[in-house]
């Protein structure tokens, strides 16, 4: 995870625009954008943010609540999962709906958004007992694909990462991987219903969080352990952020493996299921060196 | 659970089923409690709960607990440790007597600390639901509470703002950039404090150690914090990390406090663990809270009470520590507990007044996410209406834009302009520093140096090539 | 109009009720209450309102929040109208309906509760139609009751108002009054409309002003000389605040006949048209003497 | 009607078809102009029309009016009275620029007096319309503008009360009643203003004898004003009733004030009326008018604007005849106009600093209907907004209720509340006549007095028998 160089970005620009004129005090360190996408160096009038970075604001935010009630492009999700070659083994992804019937009442009601609809479970109770016939109807990891408050999270990032993810879990041929299941207006707690079930070990969903300003596309992911209605977060795990300008798929993968084989060895999930990839990283081991302390 | 009231206006007689239910129904609207499925039907109930609620005398809340004691560690700890001497001067009062005492020229900041120990949270609640907006801000403003480590939070006039350098991937640099830009702002007196993305003890270290860096290179009187889960924390201390501030998000239920994976010892266990480390030089305030109305609910862990009641309680919880800060991060959870502007300024100024009524340094998250009815203006709106109010402690991140945690909080900029507006000044040995760091111009009226400040030129001209 | 003296109300029980705690300041002037139902003397905690105080106004707020959403009961007050002796010479009152079809639209769009809608057009010109048959089609005066923002305004004071207004007009036999018209979700302009199609010489229009917090029930009467559609407020007069509590109905119905007979006179109605009532009414010239410069 | 306007964003292209429209598109969201039809129809073309506008040269207003100058007065006033010597340190600035400038160190008080006359209501209304909150008070605060009649208003650090005794049936007593209640709260510096319930000349003169008996017994170093149409009052002065101000509604296009009944020269002619009578003694500023966003819709007069610039061209209407007092009325039409809370304080702050920035004594009746979407809080939200922006004046009525005007406005004890909490203090002369009848025991901290002003004992003995 080096610092990334990043592209100047419509910020940048917008900044010398009202230069001559309206008296806006530049700050020689908005170079360092280059670090961050956050909004650093933004000039100032007077103490003020400046017309151009204020405006640019609003124009952000008028985007960022169109993202909130963009709908999840179910069909192009499944497309997009079934294409993952190593899930062609597994059945093609159920698609669920939460209890919250549509997306006014999902903002208003996270506890809908925490059910399984009637629906849902009929078709999981339904694919459990095709299978009890067939197999043993167990599965080791069930994987939860949810819009949560950003569709455009999991769109861009949800298989992407399943895909990582699966590349490296599936050397392991005694391990079983329920169907995916893609759900609409679903909160973190919904892989609870589901999980249970699909009589699934250990379930990991994938939600999109709430659109940032600068970052309308990040996806969250959460492991529950032996999950079953009526948990609660502290019974979680969370890695968050997962997109290419947060944490690169890659990266979180190697977290999601970690906490995954952890969770296994402790047989629990949650706060006692600490996170300790970072200690056996030369990468992180370095010094906290950084432009303010470099002589 | 407790006795039945009732209030009949003329004709009609309104029954509430016990104290939680009578609380809950005179509470301002908010979307939270229409999901719980507590709120007022109507504003004519609503009003009616609030007489009905003025009238019950504050000793009530002493033998009517809303969740059993037997039940939850928390009521335990209010009823423990109430202070009957303290209670003494108020015990006489009814609810709505309570509120007019507390405006009444008599309630000065030094009799108004006198009786902090006395009040419970779910009494600082009550009065508070009876209360208008302007009597939030008009009392709390006579509430001081001053906290300290490396510096003075919370001293009349003045007004602290954490910096909040969050990046989605912790990098060093982009935290470092943040820094920077928040501290040649005037920023971070209350607190540098990073939330880090990735939930890990080595990371934490690394932050930690970080900021800390910085603050030795520069010395600036401030401290730093990893608003990481407590329990990274301590494994952090025992680690030798040079931990300032141990952080953790509280609640007002011990249902809320174990679904985020702490009790009450545990928070013990921390403060001990932290001021054992003796970093503090002009305090020992080393515990950071944050709180916020909705999370109880959402843990559905809120036993059928409202969510600004079990806010209050969470100021129990932080009492206990003696916290340097506290802050409710008020519009953060979103428009399923805050439905808009409106709702997010009433509750911002619920919490500030209950906290400061209690006696705890209080800030406030002024913020919003994208998926609510809310924009900048009700923020500026709020951030004055604090800042009138007394507030500790605000946030400021660059641009108002928090690229990790997903939504908008105040920035640097903001911080100035209510300094400005306000004439409200930081902690008095960041202050200073300002000065000497040629950072402010005049730290009076708030004018920044128009030129890089000379400490802060050669690292930036190392890196940058001489600016931009 | 002497000053009245009051009953006392419930503000005043309330004041006393936090008396020997809470430290509020009473004040010594509360008695003035007889003089106005106005909120004064209402005593103070510091500098804030009594505790009692803040609290009956919360409650008066979210009944005159209801009282706007009250709908006019058009049976009861056809009947109220029918019962007026002197109209029983005159047709039945006529029900007509703005293009505000509902009260959340009424709110919205001032513009369609201005004018009538089709159907009652229809009505009017069917009427007129009928006329022109028997007598020839022109009126004198033309009275629109409409709802407004209070039906509870017009409910109490209309009829009352009306039949005192009516026991003087109708002293000429010449004078030809049109039936009286009823309507829902109105503003004061969609007299134009109706007096235009009525073909009248003058119209006047008897409205539910908002409802204040102390005050739900107040009517007001706005005059127009030769109504038609797109007149403005310049071409109107008022007379507001007619209600037990306010302007009493004599009173009123004295001013507006003046108003009526001004109007015809002066051949208009309007900024131009003065109310010159008080001039010769004895009672008013009796000097400005109150309490306050009373030696 | 002018150039449109067009933005490109990403792929797709706004269009505006004038700077009316883009003017229009640019206002933060409201009722009216959705009633209108003129509002943006998404934020996100509400942003890109901000941007549009932001671009704009201030010289374009002086080039392309929106009201063509042969059709309305008020344009004609706004083109022939711009003082281009005073517009010269602007003359080089987008709207963009304007607000950067304005927010800059470089706009003083000084420097911003010097250049009012150079800017004209569009200008003000299209920088307000890129504004936050935020701005809005900042820069209100520093634009200072004060008058004079029989004490001085708007002076920095001062914040005035219209003492509003309003009486359904104008009744002598209950108005007095009234009176005392609020000289008692410290209240009428501004002036003491009626509504007469009665539109007559022959009632305006008894209420304008009422007042000024009260004011010349107790010697109130303040200004009655009986607002009735100012037809009306030319009448009084003929009649040689004692008008201290002449009070008239206006609104910002020709039509709008035809539709009120007057036009400039009735104004010009009631000015003089007015002057001619010398009964200022410490200024000469004679007429007071109110104002507030809406009225031109409502009057079918606005010509497609939308109705904050018809607003802002009022402002016009009162800089040419030196108002006293000018005082935007902002909740008071309804939600027609305004729809809630939200929308009523972002009007309040926008018509503040539009006035004062133009140089107008601007206070504000900080209000709102039973019909609309607000309550008490909005207004202690917005009260608080004001006075720290630096508000000329607000409402000052017995408990909020206006018991003929049916709507509900500041109490004096809200007056009293913004004072204390700011430090903001009344009318020098009228606060040394507070002093000396007794009425506040310390008007620096803002305690009145526990016992009855001596000299209001005697009349009010005789009336109530020695107090209830
Ligand atoms: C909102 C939020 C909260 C809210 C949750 C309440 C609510 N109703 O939403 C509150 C303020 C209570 C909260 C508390 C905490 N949070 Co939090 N939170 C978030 C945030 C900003 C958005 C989550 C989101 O959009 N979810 C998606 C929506 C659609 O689904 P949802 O079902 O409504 O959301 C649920 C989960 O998000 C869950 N949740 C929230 N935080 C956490 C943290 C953990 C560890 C777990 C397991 C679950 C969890 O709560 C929600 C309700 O059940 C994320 C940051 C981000 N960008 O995602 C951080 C984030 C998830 N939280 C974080 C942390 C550390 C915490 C705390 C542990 C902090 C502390 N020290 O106490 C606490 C306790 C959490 C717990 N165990 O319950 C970290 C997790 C880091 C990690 N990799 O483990 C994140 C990534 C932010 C950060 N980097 O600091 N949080
Ligand atoms: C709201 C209001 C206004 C608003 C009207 C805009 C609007 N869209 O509502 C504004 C602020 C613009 C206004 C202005 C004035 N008003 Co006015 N207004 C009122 C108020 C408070 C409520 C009216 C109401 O509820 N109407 C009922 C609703 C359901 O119908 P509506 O169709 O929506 O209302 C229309 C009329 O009310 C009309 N209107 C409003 N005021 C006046 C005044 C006159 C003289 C006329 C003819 C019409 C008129 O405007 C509305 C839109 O067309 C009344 C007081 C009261 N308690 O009623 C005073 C009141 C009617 N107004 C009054 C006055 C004096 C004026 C002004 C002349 C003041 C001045 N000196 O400039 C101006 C000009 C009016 C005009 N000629 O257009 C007086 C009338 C006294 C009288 N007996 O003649 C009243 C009674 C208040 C008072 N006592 O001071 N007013």
């Amino acid at each position: 995870m080096k610092s990334r160089l990043k592209q100047s970005t419509p910020l940048d620009e917008s900044v010398n625009e009202h230069k001559n004129n309206g008296n806006v005090v530049h700050n020689p360190w908005s170079d360092l954008r280059r670090f961050t996408d956050a909004r650093i160096g933004l000039g100032r009038a007077g103490i003020s943010l400046p017309t151009s970075e204020m405006l640019a604001f609003q124009l952000s935010h008028a985007q960022a609540r169109d993202a909130v009630s963009f709908p999840l492009d179910i069909n192009e999700m499944t497309e997009q999962l079934s294409s993952i070659s190593v899930l062609k083994e597994v059945a093609p992804p159920l698609h669920l709906h939460s209890q919250a019937v549509d997306r006014v009442t999902y903002l208003q009601r996270p506890d809908l958004g925490r059910k399984l609809d009637e629906n849902g479970r009929q078709i999981l109770l339904s694919y459990m007992n095709k299978q009890k016939h067939t197999t043993q109807a167990k599965h080791d990891l069930a994987i939860v694909v949810v819009d949560g408050l950003s569709s455009l999270a999991v769109q861009k990032n949800a298989c992407p990462f399943i895909t990582e993810l699966l590349a490296h879990l599936t050397t392991d041929k005694q391990f079983k991987i329920a169907p995916i299941t893609l759900v609409e207006q679903g909160r973190v707690a919904i892989g609870d219903d589901i999980g249970e079930l699909l009589n699934a070990q250990v379930v990991m969903v994938l939600i999109g969080e709430r659109p940032g300003l600068s970052s309308p596309d990040s996806l969250g992911l959460y492991l529950t352990w032996e999950p079953k209605t009526g948990l609660n977060d502290a019974c979680r795990n969370c890695i968050s952020n997962i997109r290419p300008a947060g944490l690169p798929y890659t990266e979180a993968a190697r977290r999601a493996l970690y906490l995954l084989r952890e969770a296994k060895k402790l047989k629990l999930t949650g706060v006692n299921l600490k996170d300790r990839t970072q200690d056996d990283v030369i990468e992180h081991q370095v010094s906290t060196t950084n432009f303010l302390i470099a002589e | 659970m407790g006795q039945a009231y009732s209030y009949t206006l003329g004709t009609h007689t309104y029954k509430f089923k016990n104290l939680a239910q009578l609380m809950a129904k005179a509470t301002p609207q908010r979307s939270g409690d229409r999901l719980a499925g507590v709120i007022a039907q109507s504003a004519q109930e609503r009003a009616v709960a609030q007489m009905t609620l003025a009238d019950i005398p504050l000793k009530t809340f002493l033998n009517e607990v809303l969740i059993p004691y037997e039940d939850d560690e928390i009521t335990r700890l209010i009823i423990d440790e109430h202070d009957a001497n303290a209670f003494m001067a108020i015990a006489h009062l009814t609810v709505g007597d309570f509120r007019n005492w507390l405006l009444s020229d008599f309630a000065t900041p030094a009799v108004l600390a006198s009786i902090r120990q006395g009040i419970t949270p779910e009494m600082a609640a009550a009065v508070s639901k009876i209360m208008r907006n302007q009597d939030l801000i008009l009392i709390a403003k006579k509430c001081h509470v001053t906290s300290a480590f490396r510096n003075t939070i919370g001293l009349p006039g003045h007004l602290s703002t954490r910096l909040q350098p969050n990046h989605p991937t912790d990098d060093i640099n982009g935290i470092a950039a943040c820094m920077l830009d928040g501290l040649l702002y005037g920023n971070g007196d209350a607190v540098i404090g990073i939330n880090p993305a990735t939930d890990n003890v080595a990371q934490a270290i690394k932050l930690m150690t970080l900021m800390d860096d910085v603050i030795q290179k520069y010395a600036i009187p401030t401290q730093s914090c990893v608003l990481t889960h407590v329990t990274n924390t301590i494994e952090c201390i025992e680690a030798g990390a040079p931990v300032d501030l141990v952080f953790q998000s509280i609640g007002g239920t011990e249902a809320t406090n174990s679904s985020f994976g702490f009790n009450l010892n545990t928070l013990a266990e921390a403060q001990d663990a932290a001021l054992s480390l003796k970093r503090g030089t002009v305090g020992n305030n080393v515990m950071y809270f944050e709180t916020g109305q909705g999370s109880s609910l959402s843990a559905n862990a809120h036993h059928e009470l409202d969510q600004q009641t079990c806010e209050a309680r969470a100021y129990a919880v932080a009492r206990k520590f003696n916290p340097l800060l506290v802050n409710t991060v008020v519009g953060f959870i979103g428009p399923e507990y805050l439905f808009d502007g409106k709702e997010i300024t009433r509750a911002g100024l619920e919490d500030h007044f209950c906290a400061k009524l209690l006696g705890i340094p209080m800030g406030c998250d002024v913020c919003y996410t994208n998926h609510a009815e809310a924009d900048q203006n009700d923020m500026d709106n709020l951030l004055t209406l604090l800042g009138v109010a007394g507030c500790s402690f605000v946030m400021g991140i660059p641009g108002s834009d928090d690229i990790m945690l997903n939504y908008q909080t105040t920035s640097f900029h903001d911080a100035l302009y209510v300094r400005r507006v306000l004439g409200s000044r930081p902690a008095p040995e960041f202050e200073a520093w300002l000065s000497n760091m040629k950072i402010m111009q005049s730290t009076s009226d708030i004018t920044l140096s128009d030129t890089l400040p000379p400490a802060f030129a050669k690292p930036l001209g190392a890196i940058t090539g001489g600016g931009s």
